[in-house]
């Protein structure tokens, strides 16, 4: 779920892009290191990261049947790491930006966190977790990219919340309002990432 | 891609990318600066006419385009108008007209901002930004990953359509349950395919004398100053005309 | 023989405006080995997709064994049973791990059950001669063998009408008389009608018994391959350089080495013709197919 | 003339194990057109990335005008400006988003100045006729532009010798003519030595002045083509079929219709002869080029 070009009051647009900066400036230092080690990995980013947008662009079949766009970034955090998953993302998202007006320029900071950041970090995180205590492989990748999905929307919702809290109810409610009327789409979306997710690194296993 | 195609197919784009991103940015600013929905909504039309109008984008593919965008509008603002009545007990949901002013505001705004970046992206093409963001010094790294990226996309592309033509003939789609699961297969094989892609690249380039940066030439621009002076101009005129309507 | 499949005037234009077909004809006839030749961008991996439903023309209509084809789920799978088509790329049509897996794709969303899919798939590979690789990973193959279990693939849904989109392309010599054999097998053997795309004018007229001629969008002549060898002009028409066999024929004929003995349809026979001593058709022809169509008509007028 | 680039006794096997070369030699002249002929599988593509530094032999070596080849970082940008390469799928060198820029990526990293680097684009995308597409985003093109643009990137960078990977493959007849004459062109203009690999034996004999017959990784014959067509046994030992003309050719000659004269490298060359009753060669030969070295030996004895 991106916010869209412009939805995002000033402040809240610079604070996130502020937030987010550090993340990229660390995220493409952690790469470069890589590369000077590992110079084919350059390549290998980028497609890559033409991948995963592709994969945002489709249209998948999902459980509700509606057309829907998975973030990838479960798979991506899997397979890279969380670091390399911050430019990555930044690609993609400034791409479905530019070529699909998905989100857009001054939300940019704002999606980066919710997507670049909080999604992979959760997903690797939770995959981790997963593993130490033992879940089959499967289970722990249905997790991770589930929660991952779903953390980035909640975030998304704090965003908006922060942004327009509730004349009654205030940022809390807000929060609520938002998270309910996305949580149509964005619960079976991350539902069926999950499940997809576990399809394609068990078929990957096999190669 | 609609975008990318209308992008290519715009008279303005053989006009410099930095002239057009000094206009778009001149629009983005008046729309902060626009002091009421009137003028955020004024500002949002004018840009959207010159984008219509001037590159010669058809309506029909203007309001298909911009339906994303709108539709998380709508229904963003319809939960900012709704609240809960600040009685004890079970809360009752109601019309939050007190919010009516600002939400127009923010509705306007977002319009105008749209407005601004579809006018960026109908009339250039990403590739010529990629160009202008390589020009702007962005961190190799990052151009790099991105000049790939936007090639790779639409041979994976390519490569994804036929992937699904292949398994439709093979009766792979015929329902929803073995949709999911081809669907499943052909991103493994294509992931897997990733790692094959990036080498045959990175053995095309050095077979050219890659040594660690991406160069490409960009494109000449004979008439960039005078482009980028109008667009100058024009985007001056809308700062000043929002910022007018703020501080007068 | 019967028609297997019609194509009625269709048109076809891409959504992004390519034009694709333009009032295309074309017929085949069940059990006939057929060519279809045609310069790049002439329409004819469109023309190929439309057999299968992969593309619905726009106008005209396609015809299986003489009933329209329906383009609901329905009718789509059952005409994509029939139809099996072969794309030209096969990085870009195997998705399976395994070889096995990959072969199995097919029978599986025919709803087979599992030792109906096992037999097919064995039978498929052994036909490629692929057995020995059932459990090969897929990415190791060379293009050669990608290319036979693509083949497979289709093999093993049991189809009438096989459709391949430049088998030939990228292959050596002796891989290509392999693929050759295997296709007169199947049409000798199944009665399985075959359809080709190539840019070989040569192998095309020694092997089909009916080329197709594509010129932008349109089938532009449909003749059996005998006819097509006396008219030169024909091929240039359609913007293809004929056979070199024909000029040779006619300049040995004018030269009094070879009787006026129809033009034989390749090199060889055209030796066999020279080393027999002027012996006319019947030995010389390797291929014992009968070519009984004698009232076929250009499917649209080259005029 | 003297010779350009040498790999003596070269082996390769992969990381993965796949043998690669085995103990192969190949010699190419300065100026000459050469073919590499082989199977799928015969270790063409192997070869030729040995030949500009992306693969470096086991053992053996390579020799660029006489010199041993450094692969170190100054010895393999050299050998890279010189040896330009040109992979078989466009899809997989193109990285740029428009034509211009990544024709610009090779003289670029030759670290030339702009304006040397904007001649030599246009220059580039002239000889391979897609000057009109400068700007054209990559996707948008046809397979064959593609292949002209992966062609014109490697030309931006002047190599002396330029080496493609079945340019043919995919193109249709009047785009092959059109490639054909434009390595013609380098030859003979430029002084440019050419290696392609091709399935095409006719084609490659009627085109090179020197073939290359691989089989199993090695380079079992190099040979003159007009020497290689009195040699019909030499290409079945390589297991390639000779190409028509030969046994059309002797067939004609024992049947007394042409004299004993040197087998035509093609079949219009032959139809010329028999055309210009009997006339030898000269008239007879559409490429005006000599092939001036009479003592070559097989690169590698075929006993």
């Amino acid at each position: 779920m991106h916010i869209m070009e412009g939805f995002l009051p000033f402040t809240h647009a610079l604070a996130w892009t502020a937030a987010s900066a550090p993340f990229l400036a660390w995220g493409l230092h952690s790469v470069s290191r890589t590369l000077r080690s590992h110079p084919e990995q350059r390549m290998l980013l980028g497609v890559s990261a033409a991948f995963a947008f592709l994969l945002s662009a489709l249209k998948l079949p999902s459980v509700t049947g509606s057309c829907s766009h998975p973030t990838g970034v479960g798979l991506g955090a899997l397979l890279f790491g969380p670091a390399a998953m911050v430019p990555v993302g930044f690609v993609v998202l400034l791409f479905q930006a530019l070529l699909l007006a998905h989100g857009g320029l001054t939300t940019l900071g704002a999606n980066v966190f919710s997507m670049a950041i909080v999604g992979p970090f959760v997903a690797y995180g939770v995959f981790r977790l997963g593993c130490a205590l033992g879940l089959t492989r499967s289970m722990a990748v249905f997790l991770a990219a589930c929660l991952g999905d779903l953390s980035t929307y909640v975030t998304t919702s704090v965003q908006l919340a922060l942004a327009f809290p509730d004349p009654v109810g205030g940022v809390l409610l807000s929060f609520e309002k938002f998270g309910g009327i996305f949580a149509f789409t964005q619960v079976p979306l991350a539902i069926t990432e999950g499940l997809l997710t576990v399809l394609v690194v068990n078929a990957m296993a096999q190669f | 891609m609609i975008i990318e195609r209308l992008a290519y197919a715009s008279p303005w784009r053989a006009v410099a990318p930095s002239a057009k991103a000094i206009f778009a940015g001149g629009a983005m600013a008046a729309a902060w600066l626009a002091p009421s929905p009137w003028m955020a909504a004024g500002l949002a039309a004018l840009v959207a006419t010159v984008t219509v109008a001037g590159a010669r984008i058809p309506l029909r593919d203007y309001l298909r385009v911009a339906m994303a965008p709108m539709g998380f509008l709508m229904l963003s603002c319809l939960t900012m108008l709704v609240t809960v009545n600040p009685s004890p007990g079970a809360p009752t949901w109601r019309l939050a007209t007190e919010m009516l002013p600002q939400v127009l505001m923010i509705a306007t705004r977002a319009m105008a901002l749209c407005a601004a970046l579809l006018w960026l992206v109908l009339t250039t093409p990403l590739g010529d930004l990629l160009a202008l963001l390589r020009r702007l010094r962005c961190p190799a790294v990052l151009a790099d990953l991105m000049a790939v990226t936007y090639r790779m996309q639409s041979v994976l592309g390519d490569a994804w359509s036929d992937g699904l033509t292949a398994q439709r003939a093979r009766l792979g789609h015929a329902g929803r349950l073995q949709s999911l699961r081809s669907t499943a297969q052909l991103i493994s094989q294509m992931a897997v395919q990733c790692w094959m892609r990036a080498s045959a690249l990175q053995a095309a380039a050095d077979a050219r004398n890659f040594d660690g940066t991406l160069r490409f030439l960009h494109a000449a621009h004979p008439n960039g100053r005078r482009e980028g002076a109008v667009a100058a101009a024009a985007a001056i005129g809308l700062i000043l005309l929002a910022a007018w309507g703020r501080w007068a | 023989m019967t028609t297997l499949i019609e194509l009625v005037s269709a048109s076809y234009r891409y959504p992004d405006g390519t034009p694709g077909l333009d009032d295309c004809h074309l017929r085949l006839r069940a059990g006939s080995r057929n060519a279809l030749l045609g310069a790049n961008g002439a329409g004819k991996t469109t023309l190929m997709q439309h057999l299968n439903g992969l593309l619905r023309p726009t106008s005209g209509h396609l015809h299986w064994q003489g009933h329209p084809v329906a383009y609901d789920r329905a009718g789509l799978r059952a005409l994509r049973q029939q139809v099996g088509l072969v794309f030209q790329n096969p990085d870009r049509q195997l998705f399976s791990a395994h070889v096995e897996e990959d072969v199995s794709f097919g029978p599986l969303n025919l709803g087979l059950g599992e030792h109906d899919v096992r037999t097919r798939v064995a039978a498929a590979l052994d036909a490629v001669g692929m057995r020995a690789h059932a459990r090969s990973p897929v990415h190791h193959l060379s293009f050669g063998q990608k290319k036979r279990v693509c083949l497979a693939g289709v093999l093993a849904m049991q189809p009438q009408l096989l459709v391949l989109d430049e088998p030939m392309a990228g292959l050596d010599a002796p891989m290509q008389r392999d693929l050759q054999q295997l296709l007169d097998d199947l049409v000798a053997r199944h009665g399985v009608t075959v359809l080709i795309s190539t840019h070989d004018a040569a192998f095309a007229a020694d092997w089909a018994d009916e080329l197709h001629l594509m010129v932008a969008g349109r089938c532009r002549l449909s003749e059996s391959a005998d006819r097509l060898m006396a008219q030169p002009q024909a091929w240039l028409d359609a913007g293809q350089s004929p056979p070199e066999v024909i000029a040779v024929h006619q300049e040995l004929v004018r030269r009094g080495v070879l009787p006026a003995t129809p033009v034989p349809r390749s090199m060889p026979r055209l030796l066999d013709q020279l080393r027999n001593g002027l012996t006319p058709q019947p030995q010389a022809q390797p291929h014992p197919h009968i070519h009984p169509h004698p009232h076929e008509r250009p499917c649209h007028d080259a005029a």
